[in-house]
């Protein structure tokens, strides 16, 4: 992705930082990316990690008898 | 003595016509058929007149043969229920003789003489059956239809024969049963007229010998009405009867004798005095469930369809009698109701059996395939929607008098009978889907090399039939209120 | 303006027969007709109990009208319209009929005032489903419509009994709401309509049957049976608890199934489940708040999930395949419909001014306030949704590098289906209160607070990012993952040997045997020393048969037992 | 008990004529045999409603000047016996069916023993 794709995206990131602090002091502001990414990762994690271990089976699994 | 001859008309009608058969042969090659098809409708305008004036002046008819008065002459009665009854035989004759009009040709060449006329005697025995109000009458109106039901049986394929004379044995053995139960109720009572008759056995308890004759007749006519472990000599003689027999029999044949049943337990005898005096009705519902089991694992070890269908008729037979077994209300609606619908589901499969068997040569299941639904996807239609009728989906007519019937036993606390019910429906989804699996999922042999079959409907006068009996099925689903509210509830006993 | 007072399934049922006697060029124009007039019924229809008739005890209630049966009903007739539509080029009669013998199914469930006429409709509806995935193509489509119908008849049979259950417990059949307390009646009919709103464990049917139906066959199935189940709940089981576990529960379960797969319309079945897992878990919240925000979401799902199987529909049409592992680089042949796709990932992902985004984040406030941290189940599975729909799904199939496969062109009324839902997806968004006239009470709700939107915007922005970085990884290999419905598929022929064939053999030998043992009684009657013969051939059910002694003597021993158990 | 069995010692007859119909048709393999049976348990059980109907010292129902009209067991009641007529021609009937389908059967598959027929039909 080009350079200018990743400013942009950071630009939003940064405005909604900003807003969030804004609305509510009191709350970590980057809080909602920060969940996001991790769970991001777990969800990777467990779907292609420890699934890809235990029930991936070739496509024509269920043909063969 | 009104002048309303129309109920005495009906027996009439047939046995005039079974004379006229044989006499008109040396006109055209047709004349046979269309005399058995026009009587059956003159048949079908007097039962449905006779129906219609009965329900609408709430009485029955009355009509006292050659003028004598019971109890020294013979009358006929016409009430809701056995006029009823009249229409529903007639109505379907009427669709099978239009259906079987070149395949009584095809399949027995040369015999239509003979079958027609014997047609004709079988629907006489059956409507004298159900118009008479005398005990004996009856006796000879069964053996004459009886008589004319062997012969019908036994012009059929190589076996028929020999499945005939099983049912003929059997059949006299059920008649004379009745008989010897009649001979016990005459010797203590001292008359033949059913009114008579109920009148003297509704104000007193039942003394043993009338109690054995209450068995005799029920036992008798089970054997008629192939009641599970008297059902020796149905399956036979529907696999190996000609397919037009079949149809024909096997949709009126044994509800004719239900409604002897019917008439013996609700109208002759006290219903209430028969249900605590004597394990009758018990047993009837008894042997209904075991027959609705027993009919349908039978029904799906078949790899005939016919054959199939005979067993599965053991079954519904079972379903009729478990209604007439619970002695209610509810339950005597069921059994009505389900009389109807299976005559016209059977009489829906059946036909489609003889539409198959002359396209294919057989009815062996292992040689339908998916090329079936596109040679006759009419016919497989309608096939299909009997076959849900008689799995008992909603809003097919089969589903409603199974939920009378499980309203029926849920009423008297008697869970049991549901699970035979939900478990032999389960039996039927099993055997119907493997036809209908077979039907429009299983592939031709090397389907792949071959054009696709084309379209080989039946003739318009063979599918016509099937497609308007498998059609009103939906209507007697959708309608079924109707003709509880209007039909079967003036039926009743006096005693519910 | 008054309109007939008969259920609007009625139009769908005449339009199913009409189908069947029109002639093949005529019947996908006419097969429009009958969703809008029923459109049109239903939005001037008053509310009430406005058909109904007397049925034994009870009555038999076709048409009952609420805020709720009114949205749901729209939205259905809208959804048959434009799927209409879409698939103008259909010629096939079976499915066309089937069709909307299932849609009219869905409308007569949404108006059925009383459970034995919601049955009926119910039942309607799996048989005709059925036939639309049997109207696909190839072996694979036949196995698993058998399949998806067992499983519905088994599901149908469930809600049966528990209706005679109902009726015989003495508690009337008209369709109301249940309290918590359970009975075995109300479980029974939980455990049916949870059947068809495809709850895990009973899920199975619908990643298995969805992707194996035609081009227009899954956009079909996807719109109806669930969200019927839908309605059925927010009817009968709001405030129920334990549905906010499970709820959650089904969203999360399936987005990773979804982001484990490999097939695109797979990927879409699966977000069905997740997102019906969303509209479960507020039913189980129950405020009136929050019922409007389920039917809201039910609502927006049938548009936006109709728009997505509509793009991949037109994958399938052009290039023949779903599989991401073949697909890749057909953005520059098809970018209208890459466009319009994209609207309906960013609305079922939630973003500000789509459609999503409000009745989202209705449900995560509705969740807030009453599920505590079960919320954050919920964001963990938008996290799912966007990166499977919102990612994964278009930027394999339409960037990522040149599959070379060949584009056949698609008609041009295709695109034209698919613009009229993004057109509903933006105007919703953008313009909440037309949305909000829709809910079944009066809905007092400012979505565009600083709050929802930064959550909105920053959970998908994360997961692009982790995308980014692991995109090379994340497309993985052309396998599947095993789903519940292993269990009765792997074991299909052990299911086989054990209840059809033992079965049959047990049946056949008790047959024999009372043949055999009849047999030896007479036998043994006739001459005691026979009794040493050998046993009779193996019974075959089609010659075998007792001999007609046997069958009298059936007769005397029934006459004998029977006398005297009477006369005892 | 004697007295028992000497009174109705028609019953008995007919009882013994029955049990013996039925074991033509149980134990008997032959077609024509169980044939035989079925007639004779018919014709028991029309013997019965004829034996049913005979009144000691009574005479047939036609006006004897020497005999009251008024004395009901003076005169037999006629009934039965003409009711008995009737399931005579219908037993003759069905012997009549019966015996085409024997031939008919033979024609087929060359025998009337059952257990040959059976095996010949499979």
């Amino acid at each position: 992705m080009k350079l200018v794709g990743w400013i942009f995206l950071f630009l939003i990131f940064a405005g909604t930082v900003a807003a969030q602090y804004w609305d509510d002091p009191a709350k970590f502001p980057a809080y909602y990316f920060v969940y996001g990414l991790l769970g991001c990762l777990l969800l990777l994690f467990v779907t292609k990690v420890v699934a890809k271990k235990s029930i991936m089976r070739k496509e024509d699994y269920y043909d063969r008898s | 003595m009104t002048g309303d001859h129309s109920v005495v008309l009906i027996p009439v009608i047939f046995f005039t016509a079974a004379l006229l058969v044989p006499l008109c042969r040396r006109g055209s090659r047709r004349w046979p058929y269309w005399v058995a098809l026009v009587s059956s409708l003159l048949g079908v305008a007097a039962s449905g007149e006779a129906l219609w004036r009965t329900l609408s002046t709430g009485e029955a008819i009355h009509y006292h043969l050659a003028g004598w008065r019971p109890p020294m002459g013979i009358e006929l009665i016409a009430d809701p229920l056995s006029a009823f009854f009249c229409l529903l035989i007639t109505v379907v004759t009427v669709f099978v003789l239009w259906h079987g009009r070149s395949l009584v040709e095809s399949e027995t060449p040369g015999k239509a003489v003979p079958f027609y006329s014997c047609v004709m005697l079988l629907l006489g025995g059956l409507s004298g059956i159900l118009l008479t109000g005398d005990l004996f009458n009856l006796y000879v109106f069964l053996e004459i239809s009886s008589i004319a039901g062997y012969a019908l049986v036994a012009i059929g394929d190589k076996r028929a024969p020999v499945a005939s004379f099983r049912y003929l044995i059997l059949g006299t053995i059920g008649a004379s049963l009745y008989l010897l139960g009649v001979g016990f109720l005459f010797m203590t009572v001292g008359s033949l007229n059913m009114g008579d008759i109920a009148s003297v056995l509704q104000t007193r308890a039942m003394s043993p010998v009338e109690i054995s004759a209450l068995l005799l007749i029920v036992l008798g006519i089970g054997v008629k009405m192939a009641l599970f472990p008297l059902h020796g000599w149905l399956v036979d003689a529907y696999t190996h009867a000609s397919s037009t027999a079949t149809s024909l029999i096997a949709p009126i044949g044994t509800k004719v004798a239900a409604y002897v049943l019917i008439r013996a337990l609700f109208y002759l005898f006290d219903t209430d005095l028969v249900r605590e005096g004597i394990p009758v009705m018990n047993a009837l519902a008894v042997m209904g469930a075991v027959g609705m089991l027993w009919g349908g694992v039978l029904a799906m070890a078949q790899t005939d369809l016919k054959r199939m269908l005979a067993f599965s008729s053991v079954g519904h037979v079972g379903y009729i009698a478990l209604g007439i077994g619970l002695a209610s209300p509810l339950g005597f609606i069921a059994a009505v109701l389900h009389t109807l619908n299976h005559s016209v589901m059977k009489a829906v499969l059946f036909l489609i059996c003889g539409s198959l068997r002359q396209k294919l040569g057989d009815n062996a299941l292992d040689s339908m395939n998916n090329s079936l639904r596109l040679r006759m996807p009419w016919t497989m239609a309608a096939f299909t929607l009997a076959a849900i009728s008689m799995i008992g989906l909603p809003p097919t007519a089969g589903f409603f008098s199974k939920w009378y019937l499980v309203l029926g036993s849920l009423e008297q606390g008697k869970w049991h009978w549901v699970i035979v019910i939900v478990l032999s429906s389960l039996f039927s989804v099993v055997y119907f889907f493997r036809v209908l699996e077979r039907v429009y999922l299983r592939p031709q042999e090397g389907a792949e090399e071959e054009p696709a079959p084309a379209r080989d409907e039946s003739r318009p006068s063979m599918l016509a039939p099937v497609l308007i009996l498998s059609a009103s099925l939906l209507l007697l689903g959708l309608g079924n209120v109707m003709i509880v509210n209007h039909l079967i509830r003036p039926m009743l006993p006096a005693g519910f | 303006m008054t309109v007939p007072e008969f259920s609007p399934a009625f139009w769908f049922l005449a339009g199913a027969v009409a189908m069947l006697v029109l002639p093949a060029r005529a019947r996908a124009s006419a097969f429009l007709l009958f969703p809008l007039a029923s459109l049109i019924h239903i939005w001037f229809l008053p509310t009430g109990v406005l058909q109904a008739y007397a049925y034994l005890d009870h009555e038999l209630i076709l048409l009952r009208v609420d805020g709720f049966s009114r949205g749901f009903g729209l939205a259905f007739s809208l959804a048959a319209l434009v799927i209409g539509i879409f698939s103008l080029r259909v010629t096939d009669r079976l499915q066309q009929t089937a069709a909307l013998f299932y849609a009219g199914g869905s409308i007569g469930v949404t108006f059925a005032g009383d459970f034995f006429t919601l049955l009926i409709f119910w039942e309607v509806m799996a048989v005709a489903s059925a036939m639309i995935i049997w109207a696909g193509p190839g072996r694979a489509a036949a196995g698993a419509g058998l399949r998806y119908l067992i499983f519905h008849l088994f599901g149908g049979a469930l809600l049966l009994a528990g209706i005679v259950l109902l009726w015989h417990g003495g508690g009337g059949l008209e369709i109301r709401r249940f309290d918590a307390a359970a009975s075995p009646a109300v479980i029974l009919i939980l455990l049916g309509v949870l059947v068809n709103a495809a709850m895990p464990p009973l899920h199975a049917w619908l990643p298995d049957s969805y992707p194996k139906a035609g081009v227009t066959g899954s956009i079909f199935l996807n719109a109806f049976t669930t969200k019927v189940a839908v309605y059925v709940l927010i009817q009968c089981f709001a405030g129920w608890e334990i549905l906010m576990w499970a709820g959650c529960f089904m969203a999360l379960y399936a987005v990773c199934y979804a982001v484990m797969a490999n097939d695109i319309r797979l990927i879409l079945s699966y977000h069905i489940i997740s997102q019906v897992g969303y509209m479960i878990a507020v039913i189980g919240v129950g405020t009136e708040f929050a019922l409007s925000a389920a039917s809201l979401h039910a609502y927006n799902n049938i548009i936006y999930k109709t728009l997505l199987f509509m793009g991949t529909g037109v994958v399938l049409h052009a290039v023949g395949t779903t599989r991401l592992t073949d697909l890749g680089g057909l953005a520059r042949r098809m970018p209208l419909v890459v466009a319009l796709y994209m609207i309906g990932a960013f609305a079922i992902s939630g973003f500000p001014l789509f459609s999503g985004f409000v009745s989202k984040a209705m449900i995560l406030e509705a969740m807030g306030e009453n599920g505590g941290w079960l919320v954050h189940v919920l964001l963990l599975a938008a996290v799912g949704t966007f990166l499977s729909v919102g990612i994964k799904l278009p930027y394999y199939t339409w960037f990522y590098r040149e599959s070379g496969l060949e584009v056949k062109p698609y008609p041009a009324h295709m695109p034209l289906a698919m613009a009229i839902l993004a057109a509903a997806c933006l105007a919703f968004g953008m313009v909440p209160g037309w949305l909000f006239a829709w809910a079944p009470s009066a809905v007092e709700f400012q979505p565009y607070s600083v709050y929802q939107v930064v959550e909105a915007l920053q959970l998908p922005l994360a997961t692009f990012v982790a995308f980014w970085f692991f995109r090379h990884k994340i497309l993985g290999e052309p396998k599947i993952a095993l789903d519940l419905d292993w269990f009765y598929r792997k074991s299909a022929p052990l299911w086989e040997t054990l209840f059809i064939t033992r079965v049959n053999r047990v049946f056949s030998a008790t047959q024999d045997i009372l043949d055999h043992w009849t047999e030896k009684a007479f036998a043994f009657a006739r001459n005691p020393a026979r009794l040493l013969r050998e046993v009779p051939d193996r019974f075959d059910a089609n010659l075998q048969r007792a001999d007609l002694g046997s069958n009298v003597g059936l007769i005397l021993v029934v006459v004998v037992l029977l006398t005297l158990l009477s006369l005892w | 008990m004697v007295d028992f069995i000497h009174d109705n010692y028609a019953y008995w007859a007919i009882m013994l004529l029955l049990v013996i119909g039925l074991y033509g048709m149980l134990m008997k393999k032959n077609l024509i045999k169980k044939l035989i049976g079925m007639v004779i348990f018919q014709n028991s059980i029309i013997i019965l409603f004829v034996t049913a109907a005979y009144k000691w010292g009574a005479t047939v129902p036609v006006v004897d000047p020497g005999r009251s009209t008024d004395e009901i067991a003076n005169y037999l009641n006629p009934l039965p016996h003409t009711l008995m007529l009737t399931a005579i021609v219908v037993g003759v009937a069905i012997v009549g069916v019966g015996f085409a389908i024997v031939i008919s059967i033979y024609r087929n598959f060359q025998t009337l023993e059952e257990p040959e027929l059976l095996e010949r039909m499979k």
